[in-house]
């Protein structure tokens, strides 16, 4: 783990990238990233995130600015802009059910090579997939998904890289740590090592590559 | 009482002691406020919470403490706190005993449409196929009819959310049954008779030839 | 959740169940409702846990008591008695991979049909399962696992039935938390409800049905 | 120094700052004498530990902390816990940087058997497949040759432990290097000449004009 500015850190994403972005409506969201990643202007981004936010709010500065081309999210019906870029065909966006989701982005940092699902056999999500029996029962055959990034917010961070969450905006943060070739995290706290106990660490820090320098931001 | 007091109060008198309970957004959450706290019922918010409280009061939301909709909430002792996968693994998984969610359309073998009509409506199914799919009770608490139309339909004209059928729905009017695949009229709302419910529904539903009244 | 003692919850199970138990060398393991199994004589057991143990420490009670008739494990090589079990065709032995067991258990818990596993591709372990190609690599599915008892052991237990492990002894505790019909909970401490932070809490306490009451044991 | 000791010295040097790194038990487990704390690597314990520290004094052990064999350990300053779906998930998904097992054969290709001999040890393969299969180094450290008897053979008669070659295997007498599915002599140990490991040696080897010998 290194220990980075927000400029350095958003300075090694490139236009084009695929970023994965933790938060739920915009809790658990690493807002100084987003307003940095508008700041550089980053554009032509695939951009993996729960929901939409709201304007203003969380990955919904990313829609404001129209640096997003390629959204994969569960919900972005409070979103009127995402709604808007993507009726205008600006902003090609993938629909999957919220447990598909998380599952997916899972097997993504576990080296799985998917997820057998019973969610959305017989309905709209499973046209264009495999559908697998196991035991006579009919499972949907969702693939891995991975990013070239990972913004991720923790509540505390140490000085290893160590990061527990809290409440709700743990959320999909965790399980975007593990699925992504570069992982930047925020926090609100960075503490020494040893103030997050054992039991309590949530994402050990080998995971971890940068964490934004708190003076920084 | 107003259609959703109706609808609220009759979903509450399903859960039972110790149930682990998601309820969707709108008339399906205020069935939270007609469960006695007797009853230690457990409340999942999908976001990452089992134990949710009622609203803080003004000046004591934490930003990091939300339901879905990303509104304030609070947590109750005893309240547990997980990652997505961990909160979906719950609902897939069937441990989640009952949950209540909003419709569009329920047909007569008990399909529920509750996520996009086509060419206007897209936001996403966000938890909601996952729900039906895991859940092992399923509850749609809906209008029983929208301008005038039956929302308890024939067949769903609307995109399915799921191929499992619910297992009730409860509307302003009626309760109706889905065991054995087929829609069967348990109870009328106060006031309103089996013909009345009959007239303002399209889907055929077997009539048993006692039909009590909801007891709110 | 009830709180029963070690007698009520044990005779619970029938001769011929099948039953996961928590701990890895038999550390994590609930010890006391394991001898209350021998004392029962539960007899015909099909048994899910990753090892085998050692005679006399954790589930190598119930080869000492030769209770076991199948065993699904990934290691029996330090339990001597086990080996012999199975040498002798005492007890049929399913040994797979640690990885494949821990995601085929979570499998069953989180209601998915199966896992996509790399492990195990082009070895012994592959036999007789289906291989599944996803974006040109090969998977072994590996099916879920699920039993009709848990026996999991916690360091906190409140009141509610939340559970928190310490250090090495989770372990597949939480995993096995969710793959059974019933799970029983033994814990070094029950303390009320409020003691475990919600951001602590491993298990949520709808998953358990009964703690064993500590007075007991 | 002793075989195992050099296996030991030579693998630690293949330990990079901040790697995070998975032991096997027997040989594999003396590696962590060897290793600088300057250079910060994690040891994880797949039963679920990262931050594994020295064997306790005595009296200090906890009976809830262990290694993957059950002996007693401690944990360091920043250690973290989780459960075996996480550890695997750590192993499968490529986040262990390098995995140090022993061997009873390695082939030609880089093919690895260590788990079971067909009707006389059948222990179970533990996490070791895992770790081969998804690790992204995997180094073999093993004596050379067992009664006479090459460990380094043309092909595996043992059963594989996983379809992908490992990538590098370190015995008492060499260094052997599997990049481009080749094995090629890389290093020899101290006063052991390219002849003596040739000579002990089943598989072909590559051996490029200059071998050089271990600095230990």
């Amino acid at each position: 783990m290194k220990a980075v500015s927000l400029e350095e850190a958003v300075a090694m994403i490139p236009d084009g990238a695929s970023i994965m972005v933790g938060g739920f409506m915009g809790v658990g969201t690493p807002e100084r990233l987003l307003d940095e990643v508008v700041r550089q202007k980053k554009s032509d981004l695939s951009l993996i995130c729960n929901d939409a936010a709201t304007p203003g709010k969380g990955v919904g500065k990313l829609f404001d600015a129209t640096l997003v081309s390629r959204l994969t999210a569960t919900h972005i019906g409070l979103n009127p802009k995402a709604q808007q870029q993507m009726l205008a065909n600006q902003v090609a966006v993938d629909l999957i059910p919220q447990g598909t989701f998380a599952e997916r982005i899972r097997a993504g940092g576990c080296g799985l090579g998917g997820v057998l699902t019973p969610t959305g056999v017989g309905t709209l999500v499973a046209e264009g997939k495999r559908q697998i029996e196991v035991n006579g029962k009919p499972f949907l055959l969702e693939t891995a998904l991975r990013a070239q990034f990972a913004l991720v917010h923790a509540f505390l961070a140490d000085y290893l890289g160590n990061l527990a969450y809290a409440l709700t905006s743990r959320n999909f943060n965790p399980v975007m740590a593990m699925a992504a070739d570069t992982v930047i995290v925020t926090a609100e706290h960075i503490v020494p090592v040893g103030v997050i106990a054992p039991d309590h660490v949530v994402t050990p820090a080998p995971l971890v590559d940068y964490i934004i320098m708190n003076s920084n931001g | 009482m107003d259609a959703q007091e109706i609808i609220a109060r009759r979903v509450a008198q399903e859960l039972r002691p110790g149930n682990l309970v998601n309820l969707g957004i709108g008339i399906p959450t205020l069935v939270a406020n007609y469960v006695s706290p007797d009853l230690k019922v457990f409340f999942q918010s999908e976001n990452g919470l089992i134990g949710t409280g009622p609203i803080p009061e003004q000046g004591m939301e934490h930003p990091l403490l939300t339901d879905a909709g990303g509104r304030p909430i609070s947590a109750l002792p005893g309240a547990c706190t997980f990652d997505s996968a961990m909160s979906f693994g719950l609902i897939r998984g069937g441990h989640v005993d009952v949950t209540v969610l909003g419709g569009l359309q329920v047909d007569a073998s008990g399909h529920l449409a509750n996520w996009m009509i086509p060419g206007k409506m897209v936001p996403g199914m966000g938890g909601a196929m996952d729900l039906v799919s895991g859940a092992k009770r399923v509850i749609v608490a809906m209008q029983h009819a929208a301008k005038g139309k039956s929302k308890i339909v024939k067949q769903c004209n609307l995109p399915l959310t799921s191929a499992r059928p619910v297992s009730l729905v409860v509307t302003d009017m009626a309760v109706i049954d889905f065991a054995d695949g087929k829609a069967t009229l348990l109870e009328t709302a106060p006031g309103i008779s089996v013909g009345e419910v009959m007239a303002v529904t399209e889907a055929e539903l077997a009539v048993p030839d006692k039909v009590p009244e909801m007891r709110l």
